[in-house]
Order: C-alpha cells, then sequence, then structure tokens
C-alpha cells in the first residue's frame, strides 16, 4: 500500500517546465501576437484601400499605412532633431516631475500627519486641483520669464496634484495599529514620522508617480505644442509632431506619436522599477 | 434505484484520485479515497487546512474534474472516467467558507434568486417564499437589508436558507463557521442542527475544527494530510436533537479523545510541511 | 451595580436636512471651519498683495483677485466676458455638450467592451495587447491626426476626449470585473444560473464599484483632454476662451475661464459620484456602517 | 455584590513560584470605568461602571462574546483611549497614554510590513536606543532562538505563515522588557493546530517568567487552558458576570483540557457566555463581529 502511494507520487512529479517552454506555450502571448499583426494588417489595408481597391474607407483611410510609416521613421533616423526632441521632451519631464515629487511628497505628508495643516491648506488645494494643469499654460507663460521655465511649471501641476492626493491617502489609510505598536514601545512623533508613516505611504506614493508620470507626458506634449511651438528653438516630441503636422507629412506624426508611446512606456517602466527597489518587502510573493 | 424519498442524497465516492497540474508539476492532492454516505447523514471531513479536503467537495459539486474513480449521487454518477467534471446542479448546494451572498442583493433577493432563475417559480412566488424562509430561520426582520448590513452570524443562516430553498439532495458546507469566535459558532452550529432536524438533507460537512465535526456530525471523517486519503472513520452515536450543554458531557469529551489523536498527528504532519516549505 | 442602565439613548435620529444641520452645528464647535477660512483667506491675501498689494516683480503682469472678482461680476465688462454676458454661458454649454457627447460614447463603448474582455478569456487576449500598445500614447500626440480623420472643428474635438476616456472606462470596467470573488461565480453556477444570468446579475453588479471610480477619472480625463484639444484647434469653449484671451491679453477673462473650468469640472465629477451611489446603494450603506 | 468579590480575591493565587518577577510585575486596576461612543442619538455606552482589579504576576484571562466591548478595555489599559469617566492606574498611578511598561500583542499582526522580522523584533529598542548595538543583538538572537525564528530572521512578515507572525510579535513585545503584556485575542485567525502550538508555546513563556499578563479571548477552551483567573463579561454594555479561579496544575499540557476538571470549569462559563452570546446575536450589527 504505502510503496504503491510512493511510487505514485515519485512518477507524478514531472519536471518543471522552463521559462521559455512556458512563453511559447503560452496560449495569451500567441493570441496577443496575432491580433497586433491582424491589427497592423487591417491597418495596412485600410489605408492602402483607395490604392488598392479605389474604394476609401472612412476616418482611417486618411491616415497612412504602416509601411509609409516605417520608412519614414528610418528616414529620420539619422537626422539629430529627432533624437534632440527626444532628449528635449525627456528632460522637461523629469525636471517638472522631479520638482513636483520634492515638494509633493512632503506637503503630502504634512496634510496626513497634521490635522492643522490639513485644515488649513487643504482647501486651496482642493479649489485648484480641478482646474486641468493645460488651462495654466497660458498664465504660465505670462509669468515665468523663459518659455523653458513655464514649460516645467505646468509640468509639475500635473503631477504634484495627482502626487498629493495619492500621498495623502495613502498616509491616512496606514493602519492605525502600526502607529500604536510603535508608540508603546516608546517612539516619539520623529520617529513615527519616519519610521512607520513614510515606510507606509511608499507604495502609495509610486502609484502616484507612476499616474503622475502620465499626466506629465501630456502636459509636456501639449505645451510643447502650444507654446514651444511658436517659439524657435522649442523643440521637443511635441514640437516635433506639431511640425510634422504643419509641415504635412502624416507619417512622421505617426513617428512621433509612437515615439513619444516608448518615451512614456519607458519612464513609467522606470518609475515601477524605482518602486520596486525600494519596496523590497513587496517584491515577494 | 430505491425509492425516491427515503434515499435522497446517498453520496457514493469511490476510488477517486486527483492530480492538479499547475506549470507542469504534478501535485496529488486526493489519493484513491472511497466514502459512502448514506442519505440524510452529517458527514463531517475533518483534517489539516490544505489536505484536500476542499478538492473533494469540488469535485462532488462540480468546480473541478476528477483524475480517476467514480463519484455516485443516489445511485447515478455524478463523475467518473467517461465524465471528469460532474455538471453543476441545483440538488447540491454548496455554503462557501468566506460565505458568497451576493453583497449587491437584498437577503431576500438573494434566497430568492435560485427558484427564479431556475425559472421554477415566478418572481412574487419566489419572494414571498424567501420571505417565509428568513423569518422561519429567526431572520425575517432583516430580508430587506444587503448582506454588508448585517452581522457575520446572519449573512452566513440566510445563506444557508438560500440553499435550501432549492430543496437540494445534498448540502456541501465547506467550513462555513470558519472566521468565526467560538461563542458565535455554537449558536451558528445551534441553528444548522434545528435546520437539519427540520429537513434531514444529507450535508457534507468540511472543518478542520473536531469539537465542530462531533458535535454537529453522524460520522466524522479525519483525512490525512496532503494527498488525502481516509485516515480513520468515526461514528458518532450521541441522540439527537443536541445543544450546546452536549459539549460539555462525558460522552462527548471520551469522543473528542478518541478521535484527537489522530487528527493532531495529521495536522502536525501539515504543519511541519508549511514550515518546511517557508523555510 | 448599575448594569440595568439603558444601553441606547434612543432620541429620536435625525435624517436628511436635520442631520446635515446637526453635524454642521457639531463641526462648528471645533476649529476646522475657522481654519479652512484662515487657508482660503491666507491664499487669497497672499495672491492680492504679491499681485495687487505689492506688485512684486513677474507677479505684477498676472491679473489680481480683486480685479478678476470685479470683472465677473461686472454686469459691462471691460474685457467682454463676465457673468452678465451671454458669451460666456455659450462657452460653458460648448464646453458641458462635448464632454457629454464624449462621455457617453465613452461608457457606452467602454463599458460594455471591458465587460466583454473581463467575462471572456479569449476575447480579452484578443484585445487588450492592442489596447495596452496604444494607451501609452498620450491623447495630445492624437491632435493632429484627428484633425486629419475628422474634419472641421467639432468632431477632432469630441474624438480626442472621447478616446481618452474610453481606455480608462475600458481598463477600469477590467479591472473590475476581474475583481469579482471567484465564489461568486461558482454561487451562482451552483443556483442554476444561465450564462446570461451570470452576466447580468453577477458581472454587471459586481464590476459597479471599480466601473464608476473609472468613470470619476474618465471625465476628468475628459475635461482635461477637451482643455487640451480646444486650446490647440477650436473656435468655442472654455479651452479656446483661455487661449483666445491669452491672445489678445485679456488675462483677466482668462482666469475666469480657468476658475469656471475648475468649478464646472467639479460638478460633474461629483455628478458622476452621485449617480453611482444611486446605483449602489448596498455599498453605499455598507461603508456608512464601517465608517460609523 | 460583584465589586466586592473582585477585592477579595486580590492577591489570593498562588505567586509562590514568582520570587524573581515581583519586580517586573505589576498590578492594573480598572476603576468605576465609563466608555460610550456615537452621537448624542445614538449613544451607547460600551462600557458602564467597569471596575477590576488585576494581580501581579498573575495570567488573567477576559472572556466574552464578540462585540462586547473587550477591544475597547484593551485601548483604555493600553493608553490608547480614555475612559469617559473613572481610572485606569498601573501599580496605582494613572494611566494616561501609551507607554513601553505595557505591550500590546493585537488581535491582528501588527508587525510592520516593511521591516524584517529582525528589524521588526529590535525596533523598540532601536529607537529609544537604551542598548548598546552588541547587547541588542544578543538580546535579540536569544529571543528569535526561543521562538525557533532563527532561520527566518531576515525574512519579511509576509514570508512568515500566521504561527510565525505571532510568535515573532511575542519577541517583539517582550524585547522591551514589559511589566504587563496585554494580548488582544493573539491567536484568532489561526487554524487550530498552529492555535494549539501557540497557546502552548505561550504558556511555557508565561510559566518562565511569570510576567503580569492579560489576555483577552472569545475561546473559551484557550482561556480555561491558559488562565489563572478567568473572568467572563457580559455583554454591551460590558460588567463582569462571573470570576473563576483556574486551578488546574502549572506548568501546564495541553491535556488538561481533556481533565474532568477542565470540563467542570467550561460547564460553568459555557452557561453564561452562551447566554450573553445569544444576546448579542439578537441585536447584532456588522459591527459586532469585526
Amino acid at each position: 500500500m504505502t510503496d504503491a502511494v510512493q511510487s505514485k507520487s515519485i512518477s507524478s512529479v514531472s519536471k518543471k517546465k522552463s521559462k521559455l517552454e512556458k512563453m511559447l506555450t503560452n496560449k495569451s502571448l500567441w493570441r496577443g501576437v496575432v491580433a497586433l499583426i491582424g491589427a497592423i494588417i487591417f491597418w495596412e489595408v485600410c489605408s492602402q484601400s483607395k490604392v488598392w481597391f479605389g474604394v476609401e474607407i472612412p476616418w482611417i483611410g486618411k491616415v497612412p499605412p504602416p509601411t509609409e510609416v516605417i520608412a519614414a521613421w528610418q528616414k529620420i533616423l539619422h537626422y539629430t532633431g529627432y533624437w534632440e526632441s527626444w532628449y528635449l521632451s525627456t528632460g522637461r519631464v523629469f525636471a517638472g516631475f522631479t520638482i513636483a515629487m520634492i515638494i509633493g511628497i512632503p506637503f503630502g505628508l504634512l496634510l496626513a500627519v497634521n490635522r492643522y495643516f490639513r485644515d488649513v491648506f487643504f482647501p486651496p488645494f482642493e479649489i485648484l486641483r480641478p482646474i486641468p494643469p493645460l488651462a495654466w499654460v497660458p498664465a504660465s507663460i505670462i509669468f515665468w520669464p523663459t518659455t523653458e521655465m513655464s514649460i516645467a511649471f505646468v509640468t509639475f501641476l500635473g503631477a504634484f496634484f495627482t502626487i498629493v492626493i495619492n500621498v495623502l491617502g495613502g498616509a491616512r489609510s496606514i493602519d492605525v495599529q502600526y502607529l500604536r505598536a510603535a508608540q508603546s514601545m516608546g517612539a516619539n512623533q520623529w520617529d513615527l514620522f519616519w519610521k512607520v508613516i513614510l515606510p507606509g505611504t511608499l507604495p502609495s506614493i509610486w502609484t502616484g508617480a507612476a499616474v503622475g508620470m502620465g499626466i506629465t507626458w501630456e502636459v509636456v506634449l501639449a505645451s510643447e505644442m502650444i507654446s514651444g511651438g511658436g517659439q524657435q528653438g522649442g523643440g521637443g516630441l511635441g514640437f516635433f509632431i506639431w511640425s510634422s503636422y504643419m509641415g504635412g507629412t502624416v507619417a512622421q506624426v505617426i513617428v512621433g506619436m509612437i515615439s513619444i508611446g516608448i518615451a512614456g512606456y519607458l519612464s513609467s517602466s522606470f518609475i515601477r522599477y524605482l518602486g520596486v527597489i525600494t519596496m523590497p518587502w513587496r517584491r515577494l510573493f | 434505484m430505491a425509492d425516491q424519498n427515503t434515499s435522497r442524497g446517498a453520496i457514493s465516492i469511490r476510488n477517486v484520485t486527483k492530480i492538479y497540474d499547475p506549470d507542469g508539476v504534478n501535485v496529488m492532492a486526493v489519493d484513491d479515497c472511497s466514502l459512502e454516505i448514506p442519505a440524510g447523514e452529517v458527514c463531517m471531513i475533518v483534517g489539516p487546512s490544505g489536505c484536500g479536503k476542499t478538492t473533494l467537495l469540488n469535485a462532488i459539486a462540480g468546480f473541478h474534474s476528477i483524475t480517476e474513480g467514480e463519484i455516485y449521487l443516489d445511485g447515478q454518477l455524478l463523475c467518473g472516467p467517461s465524465k471528469p467534471k460532474a455538471e453543476q446542479g441545483a440538488d447540491r448546494m454548496v455554503v462557501f467558507q468566506h460565505g458568497a451572498l451576493f453583497p449587491w442583493k437584498t437577503l431576500g433577493e438573494n434566497v430568492a434568486y435560485g427558484p427564479i432563475v431556475q425559472g421554477v417559480m415566478s418572481k412574487a412566488e419566489a419572494h414571498e417564499k424567501a420571505e417565509h424562509m428568513l423569518a422561519e430561520a429567526g431572520i425575517g426582520d432583516v430580508a430587506h437589508k444587503y448582506p454588508g448590513e448585517v452581522s457575520s452570524g446572519m449573512a452566513r443562516r440566510s445563506e444557508i436558507v438560500r440553499a435550501l430553498i432549492n430543496d437540494p439532495k445534498v448540502l456541501l458546507l465547506d467550513e462555513p463557521y470558519r472566521a468565526m469566535d467560538a461563542l458565535t459558532k455554537s449558536i451558528m452550529h445551534e441553528s444548522l442542527l434545528e435546520v437539519y432536524d427540520k429537513t434531514k438533507v444529507t450535508i457534507f460537512f468540511i472543518t478542520h475544527d473536531l469539537e465542530e465535526a462531533i458535535f454537529l456530525g453522524d460520522k466524522v471523517v479525519v483525512m490525512t494530510t496532503r494527498p488525502a486519503t481516509l485516515k480513520k472513520t468515526v461514528d458518532v452515536k450521541i441522540p439527537r436533537p443536541r445543544d450546546y450543554q452536549t459539549l460539555t458531557t462525558e460522552e462527548f469529551r471520551v469522543l473528542v479523545e478518541e478521535t484527537k489523536e489522530a487528527v493532531h498527528e495529521e495536522a502536525k504532519k501539515a504543519f511541519d510541511a508549511g514550515e518546511r516549505e517557508l523555510a | 451595580m448599575t448594569q440595568k442602565n439603558p444601553t441606547v439613548n434612543i432620541k429620536e435620529a435625525p435624517t436628511g436636512l436635520a442631520l446635515k444641520i446637526y453635524n454642521w452645528k457639531k463641526s462648528l464647535k471645533t476649529l476646522t471651519p475657522y481654519l479652512m477660512l484662515v487657508g482660503i483667506s491666507l491664499w487669497l491675501g497672499t495672491y492680492y498683495l504679491f499681485v495687487e498689494g505689492w506688485e512684486l516683480p513677474r507677479f505684477n503682469k498676472l491679473p489680481g483677485p480683486v480685479e478678476v472678482i470685479t470683472e465677473w461680476i461686472n454686469p459691462d465688462p471691460d474685457w467682454g466676458i463676465s457673468m452678465f454676458s451671454p458669451i460666456y454661458y455659450e462657452h460653458i454649454m460648448i464646453s458641458c455638450r462635448r464632454i457629454m457627447i464624449a462621455f457617453t460614447i465613452a461608457t457606452c463603448l467602454g463599458v460594455p467592451l471591458g465587460l466583454f474582455m473581463g467575462w471572456s478569456k479569449t476575447f480579452r487576449d484578443y484585445t487588450f495587447p492592442i489596447l495596452e500598445v496604444l494607451r501609452p500614447i498620450p491623447i495630445l500626440a492624437w491632435v493632429p491626426l484627428a484633425i486629419l480623420m475628422f474634419s472641421g472643428f467639432e468632431t477632432p474635438v469630441i474624438y480626442l476626449a472621447t478616446l481618452a476616456s474610453l481606455f480608462v472606462t475600458t481598463l477600469n470596467t477590467l479591472l473590475g470585473v476581474e475583481s469579482i470573488d471567484k465564489e461568486y461565480f461558482r454561487a451562482a453556477k451552483c443556483l442554476g444560473s444561465k450564462p446570461h444570468h451570470v452576466f447580468l446579475h453577477i458581472v454587471v453588479p459586481g464590476s459597479l464599484p471599480f466601473i464608476f471610480t473609472g468613470l470619476q477619472i474618465s471625465i476628468g480625463v475628459a475635461w482635461f483632454s477637451l482643455v487640451a484639444a480646444e486650446m490647440v484647434s477650436g473656435e468655442f469653449g472654455l479651452g479656446y476662451m483661455i487661449m483666445d484671451s491669452y491672445m489678445n491679453i485679456t488675462y483677466v477673462t482668462m482666469v475666469i475661464g480657468m476658475l469656471t473650468l475648475g468649478f464646472v469640472g467639479w460638478v460633474s465629477s461629483a455628478l458622476v459620484r452621485l449617480a453611482g451611489n444611486r446605483m449602489m446603494q448596498w455599498r453605499v450603506r455598507a461603508l456608512a456602517l464601517e465608517g460609523r | 455584590m460583584q465589586q466586592s468579590d473582585i477585592k477579595n480575591k486580590n492577591n489570593s493565587a498562588d505567586i509562590s513560584s514568582a520570587e524573581k518577577s515581583t519586580e517586573n510585575s505589576a498590578s492594573l486596576e480598572l476603576r468605576n470605568v465609563c466608555r460610550g461612543f456615537g452621537d448624542e442619538w445614538s449613544r451607547e455606552e460600551v462600557i458602564s461602571d467597569f471596575s477590576l482589579s488585576i494581580n501581579p504576576g498573575e495570567l488573567t484571562v477576559l472572556v466574552g462574546p464578540s462585540g462586547c466591548g473587550k477591544t475597547t478595555l484593551v485601548n483604555m489599559l493600553a493608553g490608547f483611549d480614555k475612559p469617559d469617566t473613572g481610572q485606569v492606574l498601573l501599580n496605582e498611578k494613572l494611566i494616561t497614554g501609551p507607554g513601553m511598561d505595557r505591550m500590546v500583542v493585537f488581535q491582528e499582526t501588527a508587525l510592520m510590513p516593511w521591516l524584517t522580522a529582525y528589524q521588526n523584533v529590535v525596533f523598540g529598542p532601536k529607537i529609544r536606543n537604551d542598548l548598546p548595538g552588541r547587547e541588542l543583538k544578543k538580546k535579540a538572537d536569544y529571543l528569535f532562538e526561543k521562538v525557533g525564528l532563527v532561520e527566518f530572521k531576515d525574512k519579511y512578515p509576509i514570508q512568515l505563515s500566521g504561527g510565525m507572525q505571532r510568535r515573532a510579535e511575542l519577541a517583539r513585545a517582550m524585547i522591551n522588557d514589559p511589566l504587563v503584556m496585554i494580548m488582544d485575542e493573539p491567536f484568532r485567525g489561526l487554524d487550530a493546530m498552529s492555535r494549539e502550538l501557540m497557546q502552548e508555546f505561550f504558556v511555557r513563556l508565561f510559566e518562565e517568567n511569570r510576567r503580569t499578563n492579560i489576555f483577552v479571548t472569545s475561546e473559551i477552551d484557550e482561556a480555561i487552558f491558559l488562565a489563572d483567573r478567568l473572568i467572563v463579561l457580559s455583554n454591551r454594555p460590558t460588567s463582569v458576570r462571573k470570576i473563576i479561579d483556574i486551578k488546574l496544575p502549572r506548568p501546564r499540557e495541553l491535556n488538561v483540557l481533556s481533565s474532568t476538571e477542565a470540563y467542570k470549569y467550561k460547564r460553568d462559563a459555557m452557561e453564561l457566555l452562551h447566554e450573553e452570546a445569544l444576546k448579542n446575536f439578537k441585536r447584532s450589527t456588522p459591527k459586532a463581529d469585526s
């Protein structure tokens, strides 16, 4: 009887599949690949249908086909201007974003920790919050001496509100038991802040940062289109898209869109990575 | 097949084996398990957590397939080699570990849900019957409340009512009182016994609490740790109706003593395995 | 021992308005409302002093609070737009109309799309990657393409706002379906539900909390992109009003536009929240008990 | 009449074996404590005119139906909450706030998820900076040995099983050498097996140094197994229904529970508790069982 059980359980434990093997047998992955290829073919056919079949498909028919986009991209890869606009946009995003983190995190924590501070400063914050960051663009241009600074300011605003709200929410939802446990072990206010509230808020800080990063890219793009495009030397991917549009090279517009998508994706992956390395206790399981 | 009325809900589990296959690693959850539950019996399955008790329940309910063996209900094949997964049906009602009352329906709507979707009753009829049954269970005055608004004890009671309104042959309970404290639990036990004495429905009850098992059951089946097989079967001959005072009788104490050893041995094994796994 | 004390002093529990007044009165006894007043006046005061009082460099270019408010309530506005000019309401109405159209389309498309994606794994496997690839592209990057694809002023603007909310709504609905406890599906099956019952009675109500969180974010995002689109291309609406007054150097009107935008945006998200609470009484009641 | 009962019981228990513990033990007393919650129309006295004294060096177990106000009592003893009227005294001194002379082990584990087990345990001494590094390490290592978590020192709480988390929490409380340990249903949520192991483990710890201990639970078996004195609480408003002195021999083994004596205690307590639990169930709100 016991022998039978043993032999059964031994034979039943087969070898573990390797990572590659797992990936290759993953049905969802293949379906995704199929869907993406299908979508690109669909796009190509729709765009080309006027040429191929003589029928213009509404809306999507006006968009240049993927083949054309790839050709445009290949050509543009050699231009330093294209790479410079990557550099400029990324720089702006990180400038505004970093300032927003530096100011927003302490501000949010203060709001959460101190009741009086919250009572005083939260109402004006709440009044200003619903105004979309882009509505600040003109006012910002008027106020700041250089375009660069005004873009940085609007970018900062975009991320700031999200970060503060997330930090505030995160800090307030920390389990009161952690605070009590620390208190009964003799922690003072300072310890509570550094040893409990700050690490307890980290997950929300990074969530806020990830959302803020997305908004930052939107804002940078818009302000580049609105202000950077107006003056010479502004540059940036937003300006690249806008000038391509003005110049009538639609394929380049799409190249710009994809570039900015990649840039946005990379920067939010970066934020996620930062989150993972600063929160080792979340990496497990 | 025997007379419908007398043999409602007899379960026969024959040589059931279940092997899971996550990521190509075979894990045996149940190993060659056979068990006969006569109609109208309260069968308590005791074993350490994660030992495969729930797998057995899932197989009867039709949530999971089985690898080998057969399960019969009233002589009819539920699942077997030709049909690895049983059909889910209203003749076997499950009450879940964490409670599965729909939070977006009131207790009354929850209870009335089954008959309505099965198309056995009209909406009005179902609601009327639901209210009647809830009142019988002593919770008629909260029928219009949502599950989030009542205590877990009341929620669990109405979940059992929700199962019973469908007139099931078998009631499958998966550690339904696990999260409750001992005192609430004892009240829940009494109310379940009350229901049982009225309906005499076959009950398949999973738990890891030995006292609960002996207090409620006609038969207590102790399972080994994973892969689960039968370790010991104890017949409980304490007369019904039972109440909380049964818990402190000599008879009860002796039964607990008798079973304890077997349960502890397995629990210890499971516990050590768990600690090892984490290390 | 005084054990026989009545446990609950039953006094008529106020409801509705009476409860609100009671809570309000109670809060007046604390410092909070006064500190809030201090906060707002501090903010307005600084703003006034910096801009109009001391006329600090750079700040003096901005319109001050007094200037803005007098203009706003001026029946005969110096710069053309105030509470009394019909054009002001026209801008508001046009923006609101666009938001309404965009939001409705996005909701009508996004919610079912998300529900189906959550419900059927195959459907999800095929659609989700496309969504994920498109999502990182900022909405604003679509502006030129939108203008190109849709002629005129109105459709591109609405298209952009719709696109922005569509992503948010779909993803949140999908998350909502995924958040439903598997046991509810089992319980429903057990009780004899057919697939359409499961969809109507489990999938839809179960994902509602997430759907409404999504809708609240979605309306915010819709305003965001609408303003951007109106600023870049458009001939009416609040975004256009702000941009236009910037071009014409009527900065006071610009600030009025910003504040109006904030207010309208706040009202619209409050409406969504209200609708959500209406539809999810079960959740509201349970949460109210928890907060007690 | 119950009050006088409590007063008479002072120091009657056997603390003969606790010579070494007298310095680090303390008595606790609640005098006519009242505490209520809610708005003026829904005000409910959770605790009204509650008096109780807890003897030094004893393990006092409070047992009562869920939602009867046990946690409110704990919060006041720990100093997280203040009574509306009445006094809470530690060694005849008024308790004004949380302090390290009273350590609480919580219902749900309160190990900080962002610290490893070791960092959690040394948290208290580290922030107070009252132990030199080497000594602290020695003490912590000794405690880890004692709770059997040496291999798990550098794991984060989510990597530990429920029982291990509770043991780490016990170590965290003990490293601070409190006068009183307050346990608020510390083993709730563990499965039956881990729970029994934890109870045995805990009783060993207690018998070693006989520190004043308050243990709150709603399990009768657990209560009888651990207690020197069992205090049966009534429903809201909480009052003392009965005090039972548990005279089971120490050191205790789990099988003591199946003795006829233990069953006698159980019957006594069960009668009352069942009555109270039924009352509680009749008017229960969701708050009652959380």
